[in-house]
């Protein structure tokens, strides 16, 4: 694993626990988007340079945009008080270390004697990735491709029509959803 | 050591912090963040085992997972915004009418 | 053989038929007339299934000497095995010939609600088709779909017109039965399942196949398996004749379905339980029916002695016949346990007569409740008098009821009591002790009713005593009982060489002697078996042949 | 052989058709119920002297009515045939039967002429006699069992004739469930001899091999149980107590069954049966003893009863015990002898307290009567010579039978007995004193004194007084004209005796019938004498007059130990097992399922890191489970 990825591994880890531990949604945003990049960084190290470019195309673009729009919409001050108390962390403490655990050891068991085996290196460089996954997108998975098309369109729709809908409010001084149509 | 262990232990570590962002945050966004961040996990994961496996099947699951995450994301937003409109919070706990 | 026209299975569509030109829309003038004129239908069509069923035993039996055997195979789910095979042998013939009378008597008699339209005559045909259906099946699937239908008519002429506490009794009903029969379907899929690999030696692969005949004949299953399987076809016939602890449900179904119901349910769907242990258990799993023997008789004396001492303490007319009904069958199950050819003769034929005694009985106490307006014993008293014809005819079944000599029940009991001496005398002994309060509460009954002083009631001259149809009713369901009783030959002549078919695979005289090795016409008798599934109609084995090979 | 064929069956089907014909005429014509069930045991008695003076003590006749049933039982088929068999012993009990029927048949024309269920009553007592003649010509024991509950059903509709009355209803009612108590232990025996010996046939089980087949353990077994079925018919200790509550039916009814024909079908099992009963000695013992406590039960109960026929009755019940003293010992052809003469003086004496009870509007009561001498010459001489007869006077028929009995019990070989010959002789005899003592306090209080009741009775018509004449007149000949001939007559079927034969001249004549004398002689001193002796002894003995007043407290000692922890236990089994268990299983059932329902929506709490946390235990669960299964 070259030094830089492990410069871009300690920067994802770092962006990553300061999503979590940040109190101010924004502040965690940005980080959120550090975070991004530096598995953009990772997809390049291993030569997934296509992704890499998507990966900041879309989701730090595009994705990271829309939810700092939301968060500027909603303009929501840092969480107010902590009220985590003793529980919510060991919880958390105890499912994150479960899922660590359950999984970790079967992968190091089952992989850790193979190496990363060096593609030949022509294979990506020649083709420059992006042939070689255009061949791939539009030749045998052109059924899926064509499907997350359509997931896309849905998803606009849906969210227009959430978006539209008059507002209901529950509060409580409706209780109940029949608020004004 | 350019094995893939440390790349899948870096994916399980983000994915592990993603969970635990999810379960502790109360704030609707920030658990979508976290969401988004274990989704990223999951994507190393895939573009290592791509490149151990010598084929693009793993990069094509991740240029899938995006767009899958950007329909994802447009929706949650948009649920998080009429949420928002109804119950003038984004507290998880506050929309909790569907128990039993 | 009436070639070319499925008999058998026309038997079961006739009252189907009959049923549904019930509902047909020309009854739709009023009410009455509407009703009065469905239940001369009802009458033609029940009379002419009992014309029919007669016709098919005559025809096929030239002489007397021959076993009565009729058989027939249909294709229904090829692929799975499951082909609509009916036999109609000694033991079948008897059931469904009581079940006709049963249908008979029921619709002749006038125990129509005055609620009830024309629907009840339907409803009582389907009945009788689907008891048909359970008696003449000898596929393991179709006997578990008829198993279950059975239960529909019953439930819904329950659950319309019933007492009023008819919903609890109903849904108790059926959850009980379900429970009880849900086992039965896993352990005919495992002894399937089972049996196909063996089944399938011979041709590669499995052939599944629901027949009686060929799983008994190939006899998969290790004694173990016989004891899973076995426990979950027990349950379900437990839950059905009511052996004693599963009875939960009969008390009040008695009490809240309307007479005609409950006398059906009564002298019939008690019987499909004895006979589905002798026609299904024995021949599949012979190592379990030993083993489960002795538990059997004792759970047979025990209900009879159960049934007797809480029938005496019963205020409820209906609810003492049910419990009267439980220490009755407890006698055929005493007899089933210990297996002997004898004691299983004698079961059947109890059976059969347990089956005329109580849907006589529910009928004409079913007449002095509608005419009291009550079902308290304590409030009846001094109706000699008033309703004489009544009066007699309900000694006369209550002297049947307490099995006196000449009567069908004494035949019965005897032939049990001699036939299950040897194998478990001290069960026989408790039976014993349940007939005597059998006779007290019987007595007790009549007694409340009948004697006393005499009474003026105001309501109760409406109802005036038995009429025409009610007395040729009653007369010929009492004649039945004395001929039975009198001249039992014939039926015992067609019962006992099905039994012994039955009992082919259990050692000889069954609990008597369990070591004794099986008998030696065991063999013979399996290929009887074998050789009478497949011989059926002639155009069938053309089918069957056509069959075999979709099958793989 | 036809011709006899035809005629035993015609013993049986005569009043058969009788019962029938005599319904449908008699509800359209009272008077022709009477007439035509009379008839038709007329010609059954008839046809059954044709038969009887061609049977001998070794031959019979045998007639199949109808193979009843054919059952194969280990393979080899068995048939059990509905057969009529004429023997000796069994051509008695007809004469028997057909003849003390026909009589009191007659008797109850007058007796019921004005009941308006008279065609009903002959209808049943036409059954009746139907059912005792197939009991005692049956040839195998089914047959007889079929008798037996015919008999059992007709006791219990006649008992409960006027049964607007609900205490003769539960009379009825008790006297057919004591009587099915009995019939149990007929079935056991029958089940027990048919699995072991392989046969029911009566013939086939007197012969030695059959019987070898039984297994020496069940041996006493067997013969209990026909001893049982015996005390339920013919009311010994302890279903005895249906006896005297019998007496709620017609008087004719209990002349008839309850003295002269149905409480003697015991008798003639054991007859029948000797030689299962003696199969094991210890049950003769057991007979004999039970028989004597209830003679001397019976006989101390009579002496304090003042209803006339539960003084009968109980007198009944007391030589029914000394029936079974002489079958005890082994002497069944001594005990058939004191059946025929109990039957003749039994009958006359209830016909005769019918006509009495008849004539004073059915007042039962002695109290209330006496005086009736005068009034009823020919009924008060024949209830007098039948109370002679019944004490054992030398020459009337009482002395004859009983004093063979005395006789049998000093002859008996049984080893279980024999110690105790001395005892059972004087106990004996001080019953026979009290025998005597309560029929001639009966005869006293009834017939002499003066007339203590409101009605004013005379003569009972004569087709009443006609019938107890000729009982009465049997009662003083038939002793010594048929007890040497019946001993002689059924050595056949049943074992010869050496008793009865020997004459000890006037002394031994005198000193046989010598507890009679001094019973006699008591009673009318007590009663006609010295009355004022009489409340003396009365005020001495009164704790042990009350306890034979309330009849040992039998019916209360019975209901305690049987009837109410029967009634205790069957409403503690519906109580506690089947409302508690079976319906409360139910609804068990229904309330863990619901809990278990109630548990599992307690997880939906609402909150959004609940369901995430569940999640992923469950994905960490499945991974981990997955990873091995590879």
């Amino acid at each position: 694993m070259t030094f830089m990825g492990f410069v871009f591994s300690a920067i994802a880890l770092a962006a990553a626990l300061g999503v979590v531990f940040n109190r101010n949604p924004l502040y965690s945003a940005f980080s959120l988007i550090v975070q991004l990049l530096a598995m953009a960084g990772l997809y390049s190290v291993l030569g997934a340079h296509f992704l890499a470019v998507t990966q900041v195309v879309v989701y730090a673009g595009a994705i990271m945009v829309l939810v700092l729009f939301v968060l500027m919409l909603l303009n929501l001050k840092s969480e107010s008080g902590r009220k985590l108390g003793i529980v919510k962390p060991l919880v958390a403490l105890g499912v994150g270390f479960s899922v660590v655990a359950t999984v970790f050891p079967a992968v190091v068991a089952q992989f850790k004697d193979i190496s990363l085996m060096t593609l030949q290196e022509n294979l990506w460089k020649s083709e420059g990735g992006v042939k070689a996954i255009g061949q791939e997108i539009y030749g045998r998975y052109i059924v899926q491709f064509e499907l997350s098309s359509l997931v896309l369109l849905i998803g606009i729709v849906g969210a227009i029509m959430l978006s539209k809908r008059k507002r209901i409010v529950i509060g409580p001084r409706e209780g109940g959803l029949g608020g004004k149509q | 050591m350019s094995s893939i262990v440390t790349y899948i232990g870096l994916s399980l570590v983000l994915f592990a912090i993603g969970a635990v962002g999810v379960c502790i945050r109360r704030n609707a966004i920030v658990v979508f963040m976290c969401i988004e961040m274990m989704l990223n996990a999951v994507n190393l994961a895939f573009v290592a085992f791509s490149k151990l496996q010598g084929n693009l099947d793993g990069q094509v699951a991740v240029f899938f997972v995006m767009v899958i995450a950007a329909a994802e994301s447009a929706i949650g937003l948009a649920v998080i915004i009429s949420v928002f409109r109804s119950l003038v919070s984004v507290e998880t706990s506050d929309a909790a009418q569907l128990k039993w | 053989m009436i070639t070319g026209f499925p008999p058998l299975s026309f038997l079961i569509l006739i009252p189907v038929i009959g049923a549904v030109v019930c509902y047909g829309p020309w009854f739709a003038r009023e009410r009455d007339a509407q009703a009065r004129l469905c239940r001369a239908w009802s009458l033609a069509v029940s009379a002419m299934t009992l014309v029919l069923l007669l016709a098919i035993a005559k025809a096929g039996v030239s002489d007397p000497r021959v076993v009565l055997s009729v058989s027939e195979t249909r294709p229904w789910l090829p692929s799975l095995g499951i082909n609509l095979n009916l036999l109609l042998d000694g033991l079948s013939f008897v059931f469904c010939l009581l079940t006709c009378v049963v249908t008979l008597a029921v619709i002749a008699w006038s125990s129509r609600p005055a609620e009830a339209g024309p629907s009840w005559y339907g409803l009582l045909l389907v009945g009788q088709s689907t008891v048909l259906g359970a008696f003449l099946a000898t596929d393991l699937f179709v006997f578990y779909c008829f198993f279950e239908l059975m239960l529909l008519p019953v439930l819904v002429a329950m659950a319309l017109w019933g007492g009023p506490r008819r919903l609890q009794a109903a849904l108790k009903f059926l959850l009980y039965t379900i429970v009880g029969s849900v086992p039965m379907l896993l352990s005919i899929l495992y002894v399937t399942w089972v049996s196909s690999e063996a089944l399938g030696h011979s041709s590669g692969g499995t052939k599944f196949t629901f027949d009686l005949f060929s799983l008994s004949t190939v006899n998969a299953l290790s004694p173990t398996q016989q004891i899973a399987a076995g426990l979950g076809f027990l349950v379900a016939f437990a839950v059905k004749t009511p052996i004693v602890p599963l009875h939960g449900w009969l008390p009040e179904t008695y009490r809240e379905a309307p007479h005609g119901t409950a006398a059906f349910t009564a002298a019939l769907l008690g019987k499909v339980g004895v006979y589905g242990i002798i026609r299904f258990m024995f021949p599949l799993f012979p190592d379990f029916m030993l083993l489960a023997g002795p538990y059997l008789a004792a759970a047979g004396a025990i209900g009879v002695v159960y049934g007797a001492m809480v029938a005496m303490v019963q205020r409820d007319v209906r609810s003492l016949l049910a419990y009267s009904s439980i220490s009755h069958l407890g006698f055929c199950i005493l007899g089933i346990g210990v297996a002997s050819d004898l004691a299983i003769t004698g079961a059947v034929f109890q059976a059969v007569s347990h089956g005329l005694v109580t849907v006589a009985l529910f009928l004409v106490f079913g007449k002095v409740i509608e005419r009291e307006g009550t079902r308290d014993l304590d409030s009846f008293g001094g109706l000699a008098q008033q309703i004489p014809v009544s009066a007699f005819f309900l000694m006369v079944f209550s002297i049947a009821a307490v099995a006196l000599p000449l009567t069908s029940s004494f035949v019965g009991e005897f032939l049990i009591i001699i036939g299950s001496w040897k194998g478990a005398p001290g069960w026989t002994a408790l039976a014993l002790v349940g007939v005597v309060l059998g006779a007290v509460y019987t007595l007790t009954a009549y007694l409340k009713t009948m004697f006393g002083p005499e009474r003026e009631r105001s309501g109760a001259a409406s109802i005036p005593d038995m009429r025409g149809g009610e007395v040729v009713v009653a007369a010929a369901l009492a004649a039945a009982i004395v001929f039975l009783g009198v001249f039992p030959q014939s039926t015992l002549d067609t019962i006992a060489p099905a039994v012994e078919q039955q009992l082919a695979k259990m050692p000889e005289g069954g609990l008597a002697n369990p070591r004794a090795q099986m008998r030696p016409r065991a063999s013979s008798a399996a290929d009887a078996a074998d050789t009478q599934s497949s011989e059926g109609l002639v155009q069938n084995i053309a089918l069957a042949g056509k069959q075999e090979g979709t099958a793989r | 052989m036809a011709g006899e064929d035809l005629r035993l069956s015609l013993v049986v089907l005569a009043p058969l058709i009788g019962s029938i014909l005599s319904y449908l005429l008699g509800r359209r014509v009272p008077k022709l119920a009477g007439i035509v069930a009379s008839g038709a045991v007329l010609v059954s008695f008839v046809a059954t002297v044709l038969l009887w003076r061609e049977v001998s003590p070794t031959t019979a006749f045998t007639s199949s009515l109808s193979s009843w049933l054919t059952v194969s039982f280990q393979g080899a088929p068995f048939s059990l045939p509905i057969d009529l068999y004429f023997d000796s012993l069994s051509a008695v009990m007809c004469l028997i039967v057909t003849g003390v029927g026909f009589l009191i048949h007659v008797y109850s024309a007058g007796y019921m002429a004005h009941d308006k269920g008279i065609a009903r009553f002959f209808a049943y007592l036409n059954l009746f006699i139907a059912a005792m003649l197939i009991l005692v010509l049956g040839k195998s024991l089914p047959v007889i069992f079929i008798g037996w509950e015919g008999v059992g059903l007709c006791s219990y509709l006649l008992i409960g004739f006027w049964y607007t009355n609900t205490e003769y209803a539960k009379a009825g009612r008790k006297a057919f469930v004591m009587n099915r108590i009995g019939d149990v232990g007929f079935i056991v025996a029958m089940a027990l001899l048919f699995t072991y010996c392989g046969t029911l046939d009566v013939v086939e089980l007197s012969k030695e091999s059959v019987l070898a087949r039984v297994p020496a353990g069940l041996a006493f077994l067997v013969g209990i149980s026909l001893f049982v079925a015996a005390t339920g018919k013919s009311a010994q200790i302890p279903l005895f107590t249906w006896l005297p509550d019998a007496m709620a039916g017609p008087t004719p009814v209990s002349a008839l069954i309850h003295a002269a024909t149905m409480v003697t079908a015991g008798i003639y099992l054991m007859g029948r049966m000797h030689g299962v009963v003696e199969l094991d000695p210890a049950v003769p013992a057991v007979i004999l003893w039970v028989a004597l406590a209830t003679a001397a039960v019976a006989a101390t109960t009579a002496l304090a009863q003042n209803d006339i026929k539960k003084v009968l009755a109980y007198s009944t019940v007391s030589q029914l015990g000394f029936m079974f003293l002489a079958v005890g010992v082994g002497q069944y052809s001594v005990a058939l002898c004191h059946v025929v003469t109990h039957a003749f003086f039994k009958a006359c004496l209830f016909l005769s307290a019918g006509s009495v009870i008849h004539e004073c509007h059915h007042e039962q009561d002695m109290r209330r009567m006496g005086g009736l001498a005068k009034k009823m010459p020919i009924t008060a001489a024949c209830y007098g010579v039948s109370t002679l007869a019944i004490a054992g006077i030398c020459p009337f028929a009482g002395y004859y039978s009983k004093h063979a009995i005395f006789g049998a019990i000093s002859t008996t070989t049984n080893p279980f007995l024999h110690p105790y010959i001395g005892l059972v002789g004087g106990l004996a005899t001080a019953i026979a004193v009290c025998t005597a003592f309560y029929m001639a306090r009966s005869f006293i209080m009834t017939f002499l004194g003066s007339y203590r009741g409101e009605g004013h009775p005379h003569e009972a018509p004569v087709v009443m007084t006609a019938p107890v004449a000729i009982l009465g007149v049997l009662a003083v000949v038939g002793g010594f004209l048929f007890v040497h001939p019946i001993t002689d007559f059924v050595t056949g079927p049943l074992p010869p005796t050496s008793v009865g034969h020997e004459s000890g001249g006037l002394f031994g004549i005198f000193i046989g019938s010598l507890p009679g004398i001094f019973g006699i002689a008591l009673a009318a001193y007590l009663f006609i004498l010295a009355p004022r002796e009489k409340d003396v002894l009365r005020a001495i003995f009164s704790p042990l007059e009350r306890l034979f007043e309330r009849k040992y407290y039998a019916d209360e000692l019975l209901d305690i130990a049987v009837v109410r922890p029967v009634d205790k236990l069957s409403g503690v089994a519906y109580r506690a097992i089947d409302q508690r268990i079976v319906e409360g299983s139910g609804g068990a059932v229904g309330s863990v399922v619901q809990a278990v329902g109630e548990l599992t929506c307690r997880m939906t709490t609402g909150q959004v890191t609940t369901y995430v946390l569940l999640m992923f235990f469950a994905a960490a669960a499945l991974f981990s489970v997955f990873s091995q299964v590879r």
